[in-house]
């Protein structure tokens, strides 16, 4: 099936029009050299009802949420993702179009861009978001490149509370420019805020905190900030958009750019992607955002109407000196937030929240109630929290897989010093029979 | 224009229904320190059926491929098969968390695998990264692997070149890698500048990123002499594979002396474009550059597949995970559906169709290079501008006939630019229709210039102010209005 | 309007790949005699995107309650639940076959078992047969049985009784089962009139055949007098349940003396009607007449489900295998959504719906029944009659404004009549624009009646000739033109 | 979840607009003695979490096609749905409009209804199709009913070969009207012409014949409608329309009227409904079809449009009158009937019949290899053949559930003398290993 719309009669009849007598003409700028001669080594080609097979099979060996419960987080989460939301993302008419560069024949994905752009305000705090990034490691990345555009300083401290694969893309990211990452250290959980006052100094950019933090815990958010404040460095928080139907936003407590990963709101798991980067700002500094921004304007009659705006940051316009290189974003993943957050609006996600909170928070105490088994870090957390056990993680989770259980993180993976240490991660769709489960299994370990 | 949603609904009404909790729960104020807690949030309050029709009614004011032909130039938008969509909302696929032990996630990991297999054969390549999230992010990962690279190799090229006819992601990217640019020019013939880049070709420059076909819709035909110049000079050449779809079974880029190449699954692989992404940006490399590809890479030992986070000289991770993996399912659903023969069909027909319209208009819009094209064919506005009718007059004019415009102002080194990308996915009728509809637009540039500056005069709104909204930014709603 | 598929396509196009033959095959003049084979099969051929693009163009031509409010009287167009339509899509139901082993469907028939038992506590039935397809099946189903029930009684009863104001299925069900029907008028407070009802109400009529709420969106406020008096003759009563949704928690055709009901999945349950079906008209009855039910019934032994045929006193089967399943099954995941509070609210809020319209219409337009409806208002177009203007008028105006016209010309006994059904799933905001534009065209009558003769003027097509349409019959496509 | 749209503080509103001062006082026309005064006993509310939940486990206790090899015809087949028809029946545009009462504001389903319309007559050879029916069997008793409009006789003669319940609706339907149904007997699987000439009288107002019939085989149709023209009687064919790829149209061979299930048309299998009801006649029958008919006419600018014409037909306007009580049709099955064929064309069809017919006699072939099986009758059929086994057919069964396979019909339900004897079906979907499966379980027993 290659949905190719000629036929060969009408391949020959086009043929003539052009002036040429087999489609082979067409490809005569290709030199002789290049031209490829042999076969290609591809599998062969599969008929739709083959194909659903095929598929069906490699899904078959994977083990997903729809049969086992899942208590794994580390940046991703198993939200609830609405039914009415799949539908409407479904619609062709928002996924089969491009980036609105004709603001004209575009007008639905721009309001709800512009829409979209919007709820991470009022989510955030802050007063300028763009139109999506990739995920929430390249978000901050770009927020660290806009911080050193703002001030022109050349050192970004990041939090060690930050996760793992947040910091790796940051040292990726900043190698490229040729900028200092340093790391703040974390004593029990949270970021020892007299280490970070050592690491302050005029060469620093940015501070990143993460709120809650890589382990659940929340950090604390105005100190740093205004520790950054008085530095004459910025500061960027990196969120979990639902905790913020209940925890203060950044733009309360003194963040300057603001990034997350919103796969939350509304685009599931997908293995890891796609999901969405979000970043927010002061107005002060909308013209150093990366990305695509839509904006309200006017047409001739007066109507209201929206355009991508501010192109002048872009790449398409400024090339070598544009503010990013991002192109293509995630505006289908916005898309989704923006419907998640409608759908939800205040009531849902606040409610969702305390789902979370309250369900982590039984799950922990079931937990420590075991023998052998205690919460690593005694402070508040949201909706993950880190237990110390007597047992390998991994032991633990062989044992919970066969119990149709998906266990948590093995920290080891990122800090060797943490044996025997999971992160657990709690949402709104976890049952408390699907909880108690889970402390039977690690009872009978 | 419709309301915002922050204009509808009503104090109280709930579009979602959640469970009660089910746990003894003492309130957030006991689980939370009192000054970490929100006080205000200000979302709307919707019903369902608020929202559905809502965006419902949104998403009719778009164009997009399953309504209307979308020539979009460079964004090679052809049709986006359902059944790639259908298997991408499998259950077994869209619900694993990333972080699943290896043995959980086999399925993903083996359609990964033979993914990436089946792009380098595509291209001709060795190994590949299907972490970049869209092309741009190939081209920084690219950058920063080659800035790698020749810093292992201990020598320090601080150039990158690009021809002035590129996309504004390379520029920008080989910055973001630490570069500085070095513009080369287009020759007459469409090509790059020979003798230009034997200037700029030397120990300072670390490569040449290149588009092919360029963005012209032209075949790079000194492409071996290009690389010959480039590897001579101890330099690598780097592809832009945005425009792969006119080359799939023709030719292969790592058969031309590309040493490193990225493609756009959500271009020539059919995976959709969402509105602006998200996409998918592989990254394929030679032998040499192996080392330094981002982690994890997918491997296989035995009949297991596992994610692979042993490369000690590469430059790190691009990006949280392992890419945007339901953009990889839908391209390796592509692939499979079109075999070879298919690929091939699909290339045949895009250059058909450009070459079809390049013949049935080149007597009524300027065809700066005048020779056969490949996926699209580049027309200039300047015999309209001539009559004061600008190439946004044209486009905007389009949409009054249900059409998509083509991709307008680009490239940058011909004036009033027209990029008119079909697709192969498009028949000749449509073809037939857009041709008349341009015949149409070209006479009434000649005899009615207002009708063409007001356009478009159908569509959802009339002719938007740009400057406007650039000088009275306005890019969220407020509260008070 | 839009090309037809017909004229569409072109030789040689495919819109599916299939697989190859992949048995030794030797081909179909082997295997069907000659004198069997077809010879010509004149159907298009297309691509996959021209059939999408097709469609998915013509669906834009339509108004749905995704995208308007279609407050069509009679036909409860509420909003349709998304999760509804995601959970009847899943595998485990749709890729059923109708004659696997009860074991094998064992969830399929427990949920059939549930649906039942909750549609019977809903209408305060006995028990009921899920099998029809519709409304009107349901009542002929009813109308079957109670012929099968008076024979068994050796009564021979041979008309039915049934109100003006009634849908007309009811008759033509009625007459399919062979009655003759007998029609009684409606008093002028919009109930049945008792008096013209005693009258015929004796041993030569089988049932009353009564809608309640009736299509006055009114309350038969003497049910019970009705009741005795049909029961006295020795008759039964059967309910048209199709306005179900003004008594969900409020009332029960079990308690108001029916003793078969028939409910519209497809409008009281919120399954989508499809732009005309399939929808589910199951039909509930009391204790005797459960033996004349249609086969099978999902029954219960012990934990296992089980389709049970054995009914002797059976009127046999109504339809091939058990009914619209996956229209039941969005049914009962209505119910689990609402559960009995949210059933409640929902008649409470159509209700409320109705009478806001009401309260704001009544100085605008006549109407006939001056007292609080149930879930729909009935107006009259008589004032804007005598003026030139039709209530057909009104309506296509109606459509200008992006709304769906109420039902019109229905109820018979109300000239001019305009039925209006908000539903609970809208707004009062959404009243408030229709209310508007109600007034609006109501003084448009007055002033430019002409406007609205020649309505609707923003629609695909303007007003469509129906006399044409039934004058020069044209029901199918022609090859020759 | 009650998706209502009124908060209570507008309610509150809303009463005051009306005049009342609760919502219990609009419910005042209700007798007092038949309010509801108790509690209803329905299962407790869920949210949408646990709906999924409790959904899926529903799903879960069935077994589906999507995992096991399914084998059962019997007037509903396992053919392939193409993904983009589910895409496109998907819009709401479609499935959330009401019947097309309003022309102008239905164009969309009307004109698809016209071109289901066009692609039932195409298919049948007939010149007139209605909108559509309820299912095969319901569409045949209005065939049935229609004949005796045409020709006022009271005699229904069926094949014993239709499928076991089309003659039980029937039966019941026919019934209503005291009208008679007589059943012709077959000969080793095939309506017996002789027996048939024994029925034909003058009061046989049609003939039904199935082709193929119930157990896949070829009837003759030109014999047998050539037999009731002589009679003065109709001829009603009931066919199988994924059988019309390759086999002569009705309307080629002196069928009046033509019924069917078109489920096989895009609609799966969905234990056993909605399918779809389709129904054809010649042009001098029209008005005597049942149900809703789009026609084509004008608007007042000349532009072509969709009506639903003839409406004087119909039970809204005919009241008892009417051709049927039909009203609600199964438009979206005719849409979906609509898409596929256009889909498919005519290469698709033909093809698709032929994987059928090919694979269903390799089956066929290889089941009859085996010691003890035959093949019951050795005529020619499409995709549906009879064997009879040395074993109960529910032994077979159980055996073939065990290796993931569903086997065909036990034939002794319908008819007590097939003892041992299985209806099988084949279609394109099935693989020659997963036939090559069911020989080797069958081997094994
Ligand atoms: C030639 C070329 N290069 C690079 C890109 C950037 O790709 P992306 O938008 O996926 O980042 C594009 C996209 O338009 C392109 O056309
Ligand atoms: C009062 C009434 N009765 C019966 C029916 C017939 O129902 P159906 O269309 O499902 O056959 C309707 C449908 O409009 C109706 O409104």
């Amino acid at each position: 099936m290659d949905y190719s719309g000629n036929t060969p009669l009408q391949q020959k009849k086009m043929l003539a029009e052009i002036g040429l007598r087999s489609l082979d003409e067409l490809f005569q700028s290709i030199p002789e050299g290049v031209k490829l001669k042999s076969s290609l080594n591809l599998p062969k080609q599969l008929s739709e009802i083959e194909l659903v097979r095929e598929l069906k099979d490699l899904a078959d060996k994977n083990k997903s949420t729809s049969d086992y419960s899942l208590f794994l987080g580390g940046g991703y989460y198993d939200h609830f993702v609405p039914s009415a939301l799949k539908y409407l993302i479904g619609r062709p008419e928002f996924y089969t179009a491009y980036t609105p560069y004709q603001a004209e024949a575009s007008q639905g994905i721009l309001q709800a861009i512009y829409e979209y752009q919007t709820f991470i305000t009022l989510l955030t705090g802050m007063e300028v978001s763009n139109a999506s990034l990739y995920d929430g490691a390249t978000a901050l990345a770009e927020a660290a490149f806009m911080a050193v555009r703002i001030n022109k300083r050349n050192t970004i401290l990041a939090a060690q509370t930050l996760h793992p694969e947040y910091l790796a893309v940051l040292k990726t990211y900043l190698a490229g420019l040729d900028l200092t990452l340093r790391v703040i250290p974390h004593n029990e959980g949270k970021v020892d805020l007299k280490e970070l006052k050592n690491y302050l100094n005029k060469d620093v950019s940015a501070v990143i905190l993460p709120q809650p933090n890589f382990f659940g815990i929340f950090e604390e958010g105005e100190k740093t900030a205004s520790l950054a404040r008085k530095n004459g460095s910025l500061c960027i928080a990196s969120v979990d958009p639902i905790s913020l139907g209940i925890i203060s936003p950044p733009g309360k407590w003194g963040a300057d750019i603001v990034v997350g990963e919103g796969q939350a709101l509304g685009s599931g798991l997908n293995f890891g992607g796609p999901g969405l980067g979000f970043i927010a700002c002061r107005m002060e500094f909308m013209r150093k955002i990366p990305g695509r921004l839509a904006g309200k304007t006017r047409d001739e009659r007066g109507k209201t109407g929206y355009v991508l705006t501010l192109q002048t940051r872009e790449q398409h316009i400024r090339r070598e000196k544009a503010t990013s290189n991002i192109c293509s974003n995630h505006a289908l993943s916005a898309l989704a937030a923006a419907i998640y957050l409608s759908l939800l609006g205040k009531n849902g996600l606040r409610k969702t929240a305390e789902l979370c909170l309250g369900k982590a928070h039984y799950l922990s105490e079931k937990i420590a109630e075991i023998p052998g088994y205690e919460l690593k870090f005694q402070k508040p957390f949201f909706k993950e929290f880190v237990i110390s056990s007597p047992h390998p993680v991994s032991k633990i989770n062989r044992k919970l897989l066969e119990n149709k259980i998906i266990g948590g993180l093995d920290l080891e993976r990122f800090y060797p010093v943490f044996k025997n240490c999971m992160l657990l991660a709690v949402t709104e769709k976890r049952t408390k029979e699907e909880i108690d489960k889970l402390v039977k299994v690690l009872k009978s370990l | 224009m419709s309301k915002l949603i922050f204009e509808k609904g009503a104090c109280g009404r709930n579009g979602i229904s959640l469970p009660e909790m089910d746990v003894p729960f003492q309130g957030v104020g006991g689980l939370i320190p009192k000054n970490l807690l929100r006080k205000e949030l200000p979302l709307p309050e919707l019903s369902e059926p608020e929202v559905v029709r809502h965006y419902t009614n949104l998403s009719k004011l778009n164009f997009s491929v399953d309504g209307n032909f979308y020539p979009l130039g460079s964004c090679t938008m052809k049709y986006n098969p359902k059944i790639n969509e259908e298997l991408a909302a499998l259950p077994g696929f869209t619900q694993l968390h990333p972080y699943q032990g290896e043995e959980s996630v086999q399925g993903a990991l083996e359609l990964m695998y033979n993914l990436e297999k089946n792009l380098s054969e595509i291209v001709g390549m060795e190994r590949m990264t299907l972490q970049p999230a869209a092309g741009a992010h190939g081209e920084l990962t690219g950058i920063l692997m080659l800035r790698a690279f020749f810093k292992d190799k201990g020598e320090s090229r601080k150039k990158i070149i690009i021809p002035d006819a590129s996309h504004g992601t390379n520029p920008a990217s080989a910055v973001l890698g630490g570069f500085e640019i070095v513009e080369v020019a287009t020759d007459n013939s469409g090509g790059i500048d020979i003798e230009a880049l034997k200037k700029v070709m030397n120990e300072e420059a670390a490569c040449l990123m290149l588009t092919n076909p360029s963005t012209l819709g032209l075949f790079e035909e000194n492409i071996l002499e290009v690389s010959s110049i480039v590897h001579k000079a101890g330099g690598l050449l780097y592809g832009d594979g945005a425009n792969l779809n006119a080359l799939l079974g023709k030719a292969r880029f790592g058969d031309m002396g590309f040493d490193l190449v990225h493609l756009n699954l959500h271009k020539t692989f059919a995976a959709p474009h969402g509105g602006g992404g998200p996409g998918g940006g592989p990254l394929g490399v030679k032998k040499q550059l192996i080392p330094y590809l981002p982690v994890p890479l997918v491997d296989r030992q035995g009949g297991r597949f596992f994610l692979n986070y042993d490369l000690p000289g590469s430059i790190g991770r691009m990006r949280s995970f392992y890419g945007n993996f339901l953009v990889m399912l839908k391209a390796y659903v592509y692939i499979l559906s079109l075999g070879e023969e298919g690929l091939r069909k699909a290339a045949e027909n895009a250059v058909l169709n450009a070459n079809y319209l390049r013949a049935k208009l080149k007597d009524y819009y300027e065809l700066p290079y005048k020779k056969i094209c490949l996926h699209e064919v580049i027309f200039s506005g300047s015999r309209q501008k001539a009559k004061g009718v600008r190439t946004l007059d044209i486009a905007k004019r389009l949409i009054d006939f249900g059409m998509h415009p083509p991709t307008i102002y680009f490239p940058l080194n011909v004036p009033e630019a027209l990029m008119i990308e079909p697709t192969e996915t498009e028949t000749k009728e449509t073809l037939d229709y857009f041709i008349e509809i341009m015949k149409r637009i070209a006479g009434e540039a000649e005899e009615n210039p207002q009708l063409l500056h007001q356009a478009p005069h159908n569509a959802p709104v009339g002719r938007l102010d740009e400057a406007k909204a650039a000088r009275e930014i306005d890019v969220a709603w407020q509260a008070s209005g």
